[in-house]
C-alpha cells in the first residue's frame, strides 16, 4: 500500500528536480524574479509612494492590499467555520480525563502570568504600531495579542479567559476588523479613487497623498490585528473545549 | 562561509525534524517536534533576510498553531498507529 | 457606475460580516441580509457586463489601490481583469448564489438550527471567493481566493452531520494538495518571469520565448494537476461524491453547480490568458494524454452513476462525468470544443442547480433520496418534479434546454478535430444519462416495485393509493427558486445564439484551429 | 558520470535550498497521503506548506543583500545618515527620493515575503479548520485512524441499511433536528419521541415491501431515537 503512495510522491519529486536545474543561480541579484520591474519598483519607490521604510509592510498593506484583505477574510472564515463545525456537536458535559485533577490554578504560574500579560500586550501593540519601520504589523501583533488571552486560559481556565473576552465579542471584534479594512477601502472609493486607493484620503485629512497612504496602512493593520486577535483566541477556545466553551484543557 | 555553514546545518536539521515529526508515535511529541521544525524554519528565514516572514512563523507556526494542535490532541487519543 | 466590478465582491463581503455580527442579536435577520447582498452583487455584475460589452476591446481592467498602469509598471498592484468570459462566469456564480440564497430559508432553519448566522456568513464568503476567482487578473490573488472558496466550502459541508465531517476531511487534504500545487506552480512562473500579473506573465513569456524552459513546463504541469484535483477530474474525484452527498441541502445546491465549474474556468483562463494557446497545446504531451484520460473519466463516472441508488450520490457522479466533458472540450484543441466547454460551464451550472434544488425538496418531503422512496411523487408534487426533470432533460441533452446546445458544440468540436473517441464517449454517457433519468421517471411517475414490476392494475391505474397521490407540494420558498432555475435553463436554451455570440466575441482574440465543418 | 556528478554537486552545494525544499515537500506530501492518523496527516500538510514557503523565500534571496527595510540613509523619514550640517534643511525639504538602480540590489526582494505572509496565514486557517474536523470525527466515530474510521463508517452504513432502507441513520438524525428551534422551555421528552416514532411508522408504511423489517430491531432503533431526543431536550433545557 505504501508503495503506491510513493509513486505520486516520487513523480512530483522528479518533476521538481527536473526544473531545479533550470533555476537562476541561487541568490543571484540578476535573476528574473529579483530583477523584474515589479520588485525593483517596490524596492526603489516604496519610500516615494508611501513613505514607509518597511517595504514588506507597504507591499502587504498597500500595493497588494487587496490580497491582505482576503488574507484577513481567510482568518475570519477559519474562526467562523470552526465555530460552525463544533457548535452543539458533541456531549454537553466534558468527560473527565484521567490526568485531570481538581485544583486551584497554581499560584506561581498565575502570578507570573499576571506579570507577563501586560508586557505581552504592550509588545503586541508595539509590534502592530511599529510595523511600518520594523518587522511586524497587524498580523503578528494580532497573534501576540491573541496569545495573551490564550495564556490566561492556559494558566487559569477557559472560563476566566472567556469572562474577559466572551465568545460573542470575538465574532464582533473579528467582524469589525474586516469592516474597518473594507471600510477604509470603500471610503477611499467614495472619495473618487479605486477601492483601497488610500491616497484619496488626503482629500479629507490634512496630509499629503503619501502620508495618507502611510496612515491608512496603520488603520488597515489595526483592522487585521483586531480580526486576528479575536480569531486566534476563538480558535483556541473552541478547539480546547470541543466547542462547549467550558472546562477546556 | 559561516552563514553558509549555518544555513546547511539548519537545512539538515529541518529534514531530521520533519521526518521525526512524522515518525513519532506519540502525537503530543509529534506536535512539539513540529514546533521545533517551525522554529528552525523561522531561524532559517530570518537568516535569509525574510524577517517579517520569520516573525510570523515564530508567532504562528511555533506559537499559536502548536498550542492549538496540543489543545486538540488533549481531546483526542494521544497514541497514533503510525 | 464606475466601480461596479469592485461592488461585486464588496456586497457579499460586507453582507457576510453583517450576518456574523447582527446574527448574534437576531437570527432572523440573516436571510434578508443574504438575499439583499446577493441581489446587490448580481446587479453590480449586470452593470459590469454592460460595461464590458460596451467598452473597446471588451476588457475592463480595474486596478485596486489606484496603482494605475500609466504611472506604475504592470503588476505592482492587483488587477481585476474582466473580459467577456470572466464576467459571464461571474454572472453565473452570482445568479446561482442569488437563487440558492432565496431557496435557503427553510432548509437552513431545519437542518442546521442555531447556526444560521454562521451558515450565511460562510455562504456569502463562498460567493465572494468564487466571484473573485472569476474576475481576478493576478495569479497569487487567485490562490488566496481559491483558499477563501475552499475554506468556506469545508465549513459549509462539515456543518451537517458527523459523516459530513469525515468526508470533508478528505476533501480538505486533497483540496490543500491541489491549492498548494497551484501555489508552487505560481512560484515557478514567478521565478522565471518576475511578475504575478496574468497579462504580465503572458507578455514575458512571449517576449523571452520561455515556452522551451523546463521551469515553465513544470509550472504548467503543477498548476494543471492542482486545478484538476480541485475540479474533481476523474482520478482525483474521490472527495466529491462523499462531500456533496453528506452536506446539508443548501450547501450541496450551492457548491455542486459552482465549485467544479469555476475551477474549469480557471483552467481555461490559465490556458488562454496566462500560458497561451500555442504553449499549452503544442509543446506538451498533455494534448495527446488528456483526451484519453477524459475518455476513461467519462466512462468510469457514467458507470458509477449508473450503479448508485440514491439521487444525490448519482448526481455527484454525474458532476464528475460533466467535468470530463468540459475538460475534454478544452483539450481537443478546437474552436468549437472551446465554445462548447465555455457554454457547458454555464448550462451545467444551471442544470445542476435545478437538480440539486429539486433533490432538496424531495429530501425534505420524503426524508430520503433513495430511489425506492420516490414512488408516485409526480402526482404529489408536480411542480417540483417538472423543475427537476427540466434539469434532467438538460443533462441528457434534449432540446430546447441549454444542455442540448452546449453538448452540440462539444460534439461538433470532437467531429471537426477528428477526436472520434471523445464523440463516442459523449454519446455513450448520453445513453447512460437517458437510462438514469428514465429509470427515475418510471419510478416517479408510475408505481414500480423494487423488482421492476408494475403494481398497477391495468391501464390508467398507476397502482398508487390515496395517500400517495394527494397533492402535497413543497413550500413555495423552495419551489419558486427551483422553477426560476428551470426557467433559466430553458431561457438560456432558447437564447443560446446570444450566449454563443458573446463567447465567440471573447474567443476572437485567440488563435484556435477552426477546422472545417463537414 | 562526470555530468551526473556535476548535477549532484550543483544541487547539493550551490542549490542546497532548492534541494532541501524538494525533500521537505516530498516528506510532507508523503505524510499527507500515506499516514493513517489524521493529526499526522495535518502535520504532513503543514510541512508541505512550509516547504513551499521555503521555496518562495529562497527566490527572494539576493547575495549580499540586507532585509527589505530601508537603511537609515535611504529612510524617507530618518535623516540620520551622513548629512552635513550645511544641507540638512535641503534634505528635509527634498523629501524621499527614488532609490538609485544600483542600490536596488542591496535589498532582498520584498514581494515573495509578502506572498508568504499570506500563505502562512492561509495555512493556519486550514490547520485550525482541519483540527476542528478531527474533533468532530472523534466525537462521531471515536477514532482518528483513517482505516478504523472507514471501517466504522461502513459498518454503520450497513447497520442503518439493514434497519430500514428508507431512513438511513443520518437522515433520521436530521429529522430529529427538524424540531423548530423556537420551541423552548421544557417539552416532554416522551411526547417528542412519540411524534418521531409516529412519523417513522408513516414513512415505513409507505413501502409495502419494507414493512417486514424485523420488529425487534426497529424497537431498538426507536429506543435509540428516544435517547437522542431526550438528551437533546435536556441540553436545550440547560441552555435556556
Amino acid at each position: 500500500m505504501k508503495i503506491f503512495t510513493l509513486i505520486p510522491v516520487l513523480f512530483v519529486g522528479a518533476l521538481l528536480l527536473y526544473a531545479a536545474k533550470d533555476f537562476p543561480e541561487w541568490g543571484s541579484p540578476s535573476g528574473p524574479a529579483s530583477d523584474s520591474p515589479v520588485s525593483s519598483h517596490f524596492i526603489a519607490n516604496t519610500g516615494v509612494d508611501t513613505e514607509v521604510p518597511n517595504m514588506v509592510t507597504a507591499v502587504l498593506a498597500d500595493y497588494r492590499g487587496f490580497d491582505t484583505m482576503f488574507e484577513t477574510v481567510v482568518v475570519f472564515i477559519a474562526g467562523m467555520a470552526v465555530i460552525a463545525i463544533l457548535k452543539n456537536s458533541g456531549r454537553k458535559k466534558p468527560v473527565r480525563r484521567e490526568y485531570e485533577v481538581d485544583a486551584e490554578p497554581d499560584l506561581i504560574v498565575t502570578n507570573t502570568v499576571r506579570l507577563l500579560i501586560p508586557v505581552i500586550q504592550i509588545f503586541a501593540f508595539y509590534v502592530l504600531a511599529h510595523g511600518h519601520v520594523s518587522p511586524g504589523g497587524g498580523f503578528q501583533g494580532g497573534v501576540l495579542m491573541g496569545a495573551s488571552f490564550i495564556l490566561v486560559a492556559l494558566s487559569w481556565d477557559l472560563e476566566t479567559a472567556l469572562a474577559r473576552f466572551p465568545m460573542q465579542w470575538t465574532t464582533i471584534v473579528a467582524g469589525l476588523g474586516i469592516v474597518l479594512y473594507a471600510g477604509i477601502g470603500i471610503f477611499s472609493m467614495f472619495l473618487g479613487g479605486e477601492f483601497l486607493d488610500y491616497a484619496e484620503l488626503a482629500k479629507v485629512f490634512p496630509v499629503s497623498r503619501e502620508m495618507a497612504r502611510y496612515h491608512a496602512m496603520l488603520g488597515v493593520e489595526i483592522g487585521v490585528g483586531l480580526t486576528v486577535t479575536a480569531i486566534m483566541f476563538s480558535l483556541y477556545a473552541n478547539l480546547s473545549s470541543e466547542g462547549r466553551l467550558q472546562r477546556g484543557l | 562561509m559561516g552563514l553558509a555553514l549555518f544555513n546547511t546545518f539548519i537545512l539538515l536539521l529541518l529534514v531530521v525534524a520533519a521526518i521525526l515529526a512524522l515518525r513519532v508515535k506519540d502525537l503530543l511529541t509529534a506536535a512539539v517536534v513540529f514546533a521545533v521544525y517551525s522554529f528552525l524554519m523561522c531561524l532559517l528565514w530570518a537568516e535569509m533576510g525574510a524577517v517579517d516572514v520569520a516573525f510570523t512563523e515564530a508567532t504562528v507556526g511555533a506559537g499559536v498553531s502548536t498550542v492549538v494542535m496540543i489543545a486538540t490532541i488533549f481531546n483526542l487519543k494521544r497514541k497514533s498507529s503510525d | 457606475m464606475e466601480n461596479a466590478i469592485a461592488w461585486i465582491l464588496i456586497f457579499p463581503l460586507l453582507g457576510s460580516v453583517a450576518c456574523a455580527i447582527l446574527g448574534i442579536f437576531n437570527r432572523k435577520i440573516c436571510y434578508p441580509i443574504a438575499v439583499f447582498s446577493m441581489a446587490g452583487s448580481f446587479w453590480a455584475g449586470i452593470e459590469t457586463l454592460i460595461q464590458v460589452i460596451s467598452v473597446d476591446g471588451h476588457i475592463v481592467s480595474y486596478l485596486f489601490g489606484g496603482w494605475t498602469l500609466d504611472a506604475y509598471p504592470r503588476g505592482v498592484g492587483i488587477e481585476f481583469h474582466a473580459d467577456i468570459l470572466a464576467i459571464l462566469i461571474t454572472l453565473v456564480v452570482l445568479g446561482v448564489g442569488l437563487i440558492v440564497a432565496l431557496y435557503s430559508k427553510l432548509p437552513v432553519q431545519e437542518e442546521t438550527p442555531d447556526k444560521e448566522p454562521l451558515f450565511y456568513t460562510l455562504f456569502l464568503l463562498q460567493i465572494t471567493g468564487l466571484a473573485g476567482i472569476c474576475l481576478t487578473g493576478d495569479a497569487f490573488n487567485l490562490y488566496v481566493l481559491i483558499e477563501v472558496a475552499a475554506l468556506t466550502g469545508y465549513g459549509l459541508i462539515a456543518m451537517g452531520s458527523n459523516r459530513a465531517a469525515a468526508a470533508t476531511f478528505n476533501y480538505l487534504i486533497l483540496g490543500t494538495i491541489g491549492a498548494s500545487l497551484y501555489l508552487l506552480g505560481v512560484g515557478y512562473i514567478y521565478i522565471k518571469t518576475g511578475t504575478l500579473n496574468m497579462v504580465g506573465i503572458r507578455e514575458v513569456i512571449l517576449a523571452q520565448g520561455l515556452a522551451e524552459s523546463p521551469t515553465m513546463q513544470v509550472a504548467f504541469v503543477l498548476i494543471g494537476i492542482g486545478i484538476l484535483i480541485k475540479m474533481a477530474f476523474f482520478p482525483f474525484h474521490a472527495w466529491l461524491p462523499n462531500a456533496y452527498c453528506n452536506a446539508p441541502t443548501t450547501t450541496s445546491s450551492l457548491l455542486a453547480p459552482l465549485v467544479t465549474k469555476v475551477m474549469i474556468y480557471v483552467m481555461i483562463r490559465m490556458i488562454l490568458s496566462v500560458f497561451g494557446v500555442e504553449f499549452s497545446f503544442e509543446s506538451n504531451l498533455w494534448t495527446e494524454l488528456l483526451p484519453w484520460l477524459v475518455v476513461v473519466a467519462i466512462i468510469c463516472a457514467a458507470v458509477m452513476a449508473l450503479a448508485q441508488r440514491e439521487i444525490k450520490r448519482m448526481l455527484s457522479y454525474l458532476i464528475v462525468a460533466e467535468v470530463g466533458y468540459m475538460v475534454g472540450g478544452v483539450w481537443i484543441y478546437n474552436y468549437y470544443g472551446m465554445i462548447g466547454s465555455i457554454f457547458h460551464i454555464i448550462s451545467d451550472a444551471c442544470m445542476t442547480l435545478c437538480l440539486f434544488l429539486g433533490t432538496g425538496i424531495i429530501l425534505r418531503k420524503c426524508k430520503t433520496t433513495h430511489f425506492d422512496g420516490l414512488r408516485g411523487l409526480f402526482s404529489k408534487m408536480p411542480l417540483t418534479m417538472s423543475g427537476f426533470f427540466i434539469g434532467g432533460f438538460s443533462i441528457i441533452g434534449l432540446p430546447p434546454t441549454c444542455g442540448f446546445f452546449s453538448k452540440w458544440y462539444l460534439i461538433t468540436g470532437g467531429m471537426v478535430s477528428e477526436r472520434w473517441e471523445y464523440m463516442v464517449v459523449l454519446m455513450f454517457s448520453t445513453m447512460v444519462m437517458v437510462v438514469l433519468f428514465f429509470r427515475m421517471i418510471e419510478r416517479i411517475y408510475l408505481a414500480v416495485s423494487e423488482s421492476g414490476k408494475n403494481l398497477g392494475h391495468g391501464h390508467g391505474d398507476l397502482g398508487l393509493n390515496e395517500e400517495q397521490t394527494r397533492f402535497d407540494e413543497g413550500p413555495l420558498s423552495m419551489v419558486i427558486p427551483l422553477l426560476l432555475a428551470a426557467a433559466t435553463v430553458m431561457v438560456i436554451g432558447i437564447y443560446n445564439q446570444n450566449v454563443v455570440d458573446l463567447i465567440e466575441l471573447f474567443l476572437e482574440a485567440f488563435d484556435l484551429p477552426k477546422g472545417t465543418m463537414r | 558520470m562526470l555530468e551526473e556528478g556535476n548535477i549532484i554537486n550543483e544541487l547539493l552545494i550551490e542549490r542546497l535550498n532548492y534541494f532541501i525544499y524538494v525533500v521537505l515537500l516530498l516528506i510532507g506530501l508523503y505524510g499527507m497521503i500515506a499516514k493513517k492518523n489524521l493529526i499526522k496527516k495535518l502535520i504532513g500538510m503543514s510541512i508541505f506548506q512550509t516547504a513551499i514557503i521555503l521555496f518562495y523565500v529562497s527566490v527572494a534571496v539576493k547575495e549580499g543583500s540586507t532585509i527589505p527595510i530601508y537603511l537609515p540613509e535611504h529612510d524617507p523619514h530618518g535623516h540620520t545618515g551622513d548629512i552635513k550640517e550645511s544641507n540638512i534643511t535641503d534634505a528635509i525639504h527634498a523629501g524621499p527620493s527614488v532609490l538609485k538602480s544600483e542600490l536596488v540590489k542591496d535589498y532582498s526582494n520584498p514581494l515573495p515575503h509578502v506572498l508568504m505572509l499570506t500563505a502562512i496565514v492561509v495555512g493556519v486557517g486550514t490547520l485550525g479548520l482541519a483540527l476542528a474536523l478531527c474533533l468532530r470525527i472523534y466525537q462521531g466515530y471515536g477514532t482518528i485512524e483513517e482505516d478504523e474510521l472507514l471501517a466504522k463508517m461502513e459498518s454503520r452504513e450497513i447497520r442503518s441499511k439493514s434497519l430500514s432502507v428508507q431512513i438511513p441513520k443520518e437522515k433520521s438524525e436530521i429529522s430529529n433536528r427538524r424540531k423548530p428551534p423556537s420551541k423552548k422551555g421544557k417539552p416532554q421528552p416522551t411526547s417528542k419521541s412519540k411524534s418521531v416514532s409516529k412519523k417513522k411508522s408513516v414513512s415505513t408504511s409507505k413501502s409495502e415491501n419494507q414493512v417486514s423489517v424485523k420488529s425487534s430491531r426497529s424497537q431498538k432503533n426507536k429506543k435509540a431515537v428516544k435517547k437522542v431526543v431526550g438528551s437533546k431536550v435536556s441540553n436545550k433545557g440547560n441552555k435556556s
